[in-house]
């Protein structure tokens, strides 16, 4: 009676939803990321401290609450998003805080005679930058991202708040309509890992192909 | 020589690390071309010196002119202001240094370790720089690795690399900080060779701080002897060694002897 | 919307009882956390490459799933074969599974950081496996470990609204609940928000000096 | 109502379609395996709206909790979700007359072993659980008639509440009766029995509801209803779903708004 | 001396690492109470010697037996089954091993690094094994320090320390890696004047490697020059440094000595 065919269509909508707002917000995340790691260890005080206050509001206050601002609060300011826009905003932001401390941690990971080594080779900060700390830092890094990027995999389950038809979501309305629960939750736990896994394998062979004949850069 | 103008001229300079005093009002001069080696105990200051030199840490008081030019102060209209990053940037082509551990850049190649300097500081084009790269590199015996990542290289190797990249943007004075003590014993002879060679041949304004005497010795046309961030002795390598004067100089040389120096 | 000071006092006990869920569900989920990441270190350390193997897998499907999902399972799907657990206690089990596999990776690293040299040290000195491990191994490795621990836990708190979904009335769930009866929103969820920043705040603190007090062992 | 709510519906008729928000809860909507949306409260509001010459609606499902902030935050153009109308909510949004009606029914086992009639007897029985939506009419009525708070349980959706009461976590799920009707229909599970309606609960009804401020669109929203509870179709559209059209057009949106 | 059995008895030998294999067939025998010092390139195997004695690696091919007892095997039925743990931990207890970078326990105090190991292993009650490591502490020079922890000390103490550590399980053989080169130059000195005392008071059997061919040449009874794995040659010390027989071992000294070690 039941017509499972046309449900699990259903949930691989939901997963579209879920793989569109992992990559995007992603990227948002990476941008946020970096601007407020490195803001993190900059000269300038006033930098400093809005990377620092960015990074312990949105670490502090919990995803579902930023995630109703986005979307319920920000109008009342002018600012209309879509329910896409709002879940990538809120889930990047969130993810691009947690981030933000793993690029601070790498960059500060790589050891202090390379910075010198920048010095005495009389490069501009920006420079040594650019050339020698964040390519060496990018490795330390990509391990973190990848559990990062699977931490905003398993937070898109929260935009059911705000009406996103995502994987959880699509899950609830089929399981509503069927009256069947271990059906639904056992597919989408098994999508759920099968992205994780894609992730972490991602990850995996980048770090690898960008480690090729780096032995020593990381302890 | 005496004619000359010293190269660089340290007035009464002071450095503490929190209450630390490691400097006190330390002055000393080196004439252009000059080969000095800085002995002494460990803690005694003579990194710091390097360090100072390559701005690497700031000083609290004194003076330093480098080539006729302040160093951490800058003239305007008469008045000695402290130093921007733009006069430091200026003034840091004059040195290069070379450092114990080598700090090569692991994630680049022999070639882009030596070449990325003079790219990025002077816009040396990348043929000119690689050219001159390649000579450098011949001179220190390396020019077969120049495509070689530095995990690939021995610390004797990594080492010869690293005085290529100081010498790639062609300072005036060069600066060596125990370059072959994280060396295997073995390897260090290699190093030393491409440092003789570098001093007889070049007018390079050279100081070097080590802990073999021997080499200190051949290498050098004055040696310092510090201690507790002050010279306690200086003089011809023959004088230092074979006569000290100083009770605290001749201590130091009888304990390095004893644990199996050579001088 | 305008903010209403009034409904904010009228709505405060209420909140404040689910606050109290909150860490109650929080502290009793970090115990179960600190005890089953220690349980599969251990696995995965075992020689038996059955054991290590399972649970391996196990604790990266439980890594890689949304504890949301999983919640829901221990909720709704485990009765059907007859495990029926009171919501508090199926929300701390959840709590507990998903964040021990977090710790686990903790206790993996805070064991592999102890140097080499001290395991050939103990056996130098002759001292048994069990001695190893008691006198010189897991007194090295726990202090570092402590302000990584915390942290998962700091964490685990900013996820206790997913207990809603198992009808647990904790913090967001009260808040819902009276926003729902209200048709209010903003000042609920706000003050939701504001609970977990200050809580927070309070922890980031705290686990400054945990770092300090224990974060290196001087060597 | 001045030009500024006018503009309103013409903007609605431009764009081509409304927003609405409903929820996940048959058979106030439904949503089939294609995943087009359909039941009581949308199918009304997408015949009155092609009346007002807009010609289609975009529903989508939204948690309840996200309905009413949407609505003021622009995000939806009405809500028709089986929000029933009481004093406090009707502060809130601008409702439509009364659309769908239903009186509260609870789920028990089989039997009835605690025979309850009323939340009354709920909240006499010391043991007894009773299950209902967070915030929702049925919390209220339980609290109100003395059962006590922790002894009311929050689920978050209906099969949530017919699994709780299966695996005898609750000893009764209160919803309207059309909703529990359905829950008990999927089941398909013998060993349930509907109480309904429950004794001393009234009858309550929803309608379409606006934003504050959109009282003309609401307005025109009205006049469209009233005309088609008169032709009859307002009756054919929802009787299949098994609401009562006559108790709808017995009552009205001042005696709901003002009930105690 | 060579009327007694050896106290070490190596039989053909071998072991890799992965692919690579650095001993090959390696077999020696060290009599009780010689001093010996294991000399020779890095890479050669000196440290992999020292810890297949302390079983911190495990052998592929071979036997080895200490003091008439076989380290790696047991005997059960005049068969030569692989040792348990308990074969091994019986073993242990008559070999120490001092670290080139110490591995003090750096959360337990002087005092406690060295009672450790009698009070567990032999269950020695605290006052005599406290009695004890006071004796062996007064002896390194270290009786002053014994409250404060690893941290608070220098190299030198630190490596004192480790060798009162090794000392207090009494040992038969005592194996030392490069105990001096992770020390500040000056402070080198200190550890030696220990060891030259410990050789020269005891009758424990001792196997030294070491870089410093002058601690060699005045701490060994016998040296062996290792390469690639095998003993290339083997004498006393005048004859090994003054007179090296096989051109490898004569390559070798000329580079250390030209590197500036004495000899
Ligand atoms: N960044 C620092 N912070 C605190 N103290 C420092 C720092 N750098 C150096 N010192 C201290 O300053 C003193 C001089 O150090 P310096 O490195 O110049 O000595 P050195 O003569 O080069 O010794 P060595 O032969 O061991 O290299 C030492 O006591 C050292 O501990
Ligand atoms: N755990 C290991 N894995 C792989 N190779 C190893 C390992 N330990 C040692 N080796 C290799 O075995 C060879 C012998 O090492 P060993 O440490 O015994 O040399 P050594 O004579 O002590 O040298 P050194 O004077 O540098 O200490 C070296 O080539 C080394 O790289
Ligand atoms: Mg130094
Ligand atoms: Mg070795």
């Amino acid at each position: 009676m039941t017509q499972w065919s046309g449900y699990f269509g259903l949930i691989l909508q939901g997963a579209l939803v879920t793989i569109e707002l992992t990559l995007m917000g992603s990227v948002l995340a990476l941008i946020m990321a970096f601007l407020a790691g490195m803001g993190r260890v900059s000269r300038f005080f006033a930098l400093r401290w809005l990377a620092t206050a960015y990074i312990e509001f949105f670490r502090g206050t919990s995803i579902f609450v930023q995630l109703f601002w986005a979307y319920f609060v920000l109008p009342f300011i002018g600012i209309s998003l879509t329910p896409l826009q709002a879940g990538v905003l809120a889930l990047g932001l969130n993810v691009g805080a947690y981030a933000a401390e793993v690029v601070r941690g790498a960059i500060q990971s790589i050891g202090r005679e390379q910075y010198e080594a920048c010095t005495a080779l009389n490069l501009g900060r920006w420079q040594g930058m650019r050339h020698i700390i964040l390519p060496q830092a990018l490795l330390v890094m990509l391990p973190t991202f990848g559990n990062n990027a699977i931490e905003l995999l398993k937070a898109t389950a929260v935009v059911s708040l705000i009406s996103l038809t995502d994987l959880t979501f699509q899950a609830q309305v089929v399981r509503a309509q069927t009256g069947n629960t271990l059906v639904p939750f056992t597919t989408i736990l098994i999508i759920y890992f099968i992205l994780a896994l894609l992730i972490s394998w991602g990850v995996r062979s980048l770090e690898r192909r960008m480690a090729r004949g780096l032995d020593g850069v990381r302890a | 020589m005496s004619a000359s103008a010293p190269i660089i001229k340290i007035d009464s300079i002071s450095k503490s690390f929190g209450s630390f005093k490691v400097l006190d009002g330390l002055s000393m001069q080196v004439m252009p071309g000059e080969k000095l080696a800085l002995i002494g105990p460990s803690g005694s200051g003579k990194t710091t010196i390097l360090r100072i030199l390559m701005t690497l840490e700031r000083i609290d008081g004194g003076h330093i002119q480098i080539d006729g030019e302040q160093l951490y102060h800058m003239e305007r209209n008469g008045q000695l202001l402290p130093a921007d990053e733009r006069h430091l940037t200026r003034m840091r082509q004059k040195i290069g240094m070379v450092f114990q551990l080598f700090n090569l850049f692991p994630h680049k190649c022999v070639m882009d370790n030596v070449t990325l300097a003079p790219m990025l500081t002077k816009g040396t084009p990348r043929a000119a720089a690689e050219k001159r790269a390649m000579e450098l590199l011949e001179m220190v015996g390396m020019a077969d690795k120049a495509k070689n990542m530095p995990a690939q290289l021995s610390g004797g190797q990594k080492q010869r690399v690293a005085i290529a990249r100081a010498l790639a943007l062609s300072p005036k004075i060069m600066l060596f900080d125990e370059v072959t003590s994280a060396l295997d014993p073995e390897l260090v002879e290699e190093v030393m060779n491409v440092m003789r060679k570098l001093a007889a041949e070049t007018d390079m304004t050279m100081l070097l701080v080590t802990h073999e005497m021997g080499f200190a010795h051949d290498f050098a046309d004055r040696v310092l002897f510090f201690d507790r961030g002050r010279i306690v002795e200086e003089g011809k390598p023959d004088e230092i060694f074979r006569n000290p004067k100083q009770e605290r100089t001749q201590g130091f040389l009888k304990k390095i002897i004893a644990a199996g120096h050579r001088v | 919307m305008e903010w209403d000071w009034n409904f904010v006092w009228e709505i405060m006990p209420t909140l404040i009882q689910g606050v109290k869920i909150t860490i109650l569900a929080t502290l009793l989920g970090s115990v179960l956390a600190a005890i089953v990441g220690l349980g599969i270190a251990l696995a995965r350390r075992s020689p038996n490459k059955a054991l290590s193997r399972t649970v391996g897998w196990a604790a990266e499907f439980i890594r890689g799933t949304p504890l949301l999902v999983q919640l829901y399972f221990i909720f709704y799907v485990l009765p059907d074969i007859g495990i029926l657990l009171p919501p508090l206690v199926a929300g701390v089990i959840g709590l507990g599974l998903h964040y021990g596999t977090y710790t686990a990776e903790v206790y993996r690293a805070g064991i592999d950081n102890v140097p080499r040299g001290q395991w050939e040290a103990a056996k130098a000195c002759n001292l048994s496996a069990s001695q190893t491990w008691t006198h010189i191994i897991i007194p090295q490795a726990i202090p570092p470990m402590i302000p990584a621990l915390a942290n998962y836990f700091i964490a685990m708190f900013k996820e206790t609204p997913l207990l809603s979904a198992i009808t647990v009335l904790e913090l967001m769930n009260q808040a819902k609940s009276v926003a729902n009866t209200y048709y209010r929103y903003i000042e609920p969820i706000t003050l939701v928000g504001a609970f977990f920043l200050v809580i927070s705040l309070f922890s980031v603190v705290l686990l400054r000096w945990l770092e300090r007090r224990y974060g290196k062992i001087e060597r | 109502p001045g030009s500024a709510d006018d503009s309103k519906l013409e903007q609605l008729k431009a764009q081509g379609f409304a927003r609405l928000a409903i929820a996940n809860e048959p058979p106030y909507t439904a949503v089939a395996a294609d995943g087009k949306v359909s039941g009581a409260a949308p199918d009304v509001a997408r015949e009155i709206f092609k009346r007002l010459g807009v010609a289609d609606v975009a529903a989508s499902i939204s948690e309840y909790g996200a309905m009413i902030p949407g609505l003021q935050a622009g995000r939806f153009d009405v809500v028709t979700a089986g929000l029933f109308m009481k004093p406090e909510r009707c502060a809130a949004v601008a409702y439509s007359e009364p659309v769908l009606c239903d009186a509260e029914a609870m789920l028990v086992k089989k039997g009835n072993p605690k025979g309850f009639k009323s939340y009354e007897d709920v909240a006499k029985d010391t043991t007894a659980t009773i299950g209902a939506p967070g915030g929702g009419t049925e919390e209220k009525l339980a609290l109100n008639a003395g059962v006590p708070r922790d002894r009311v349980i929050v689920v978050p959706d209906g099969q949530s509440g017919v699994k709780m009461l299966q695996d005898g976590r609750i000893d009764a799920y209160s919803l309207p009766v059309l909703s529990i009707n359905d829950l008990v229909k999927k089941a398909n599970d013998p060993n349930l029995e509907v109480i309904a309606p429950v004794q001393g609960a009234p009858v309550y009804c929803d309608g379409a509801a606006f934003k504050k401020g959109d009282e003309a669109l609401r307005d025109a929203f009205d006049v469209e209803l009233a005309k088609m509870k008169k032709s009859g179709e307002f009756a054919k559209i929802i009787e299949p779903y098994g609401f009562s059209a006559a108790a709808a057009m017995s009552t009205s949106r001042d005696k709901l708004c003002a009930a105690k």
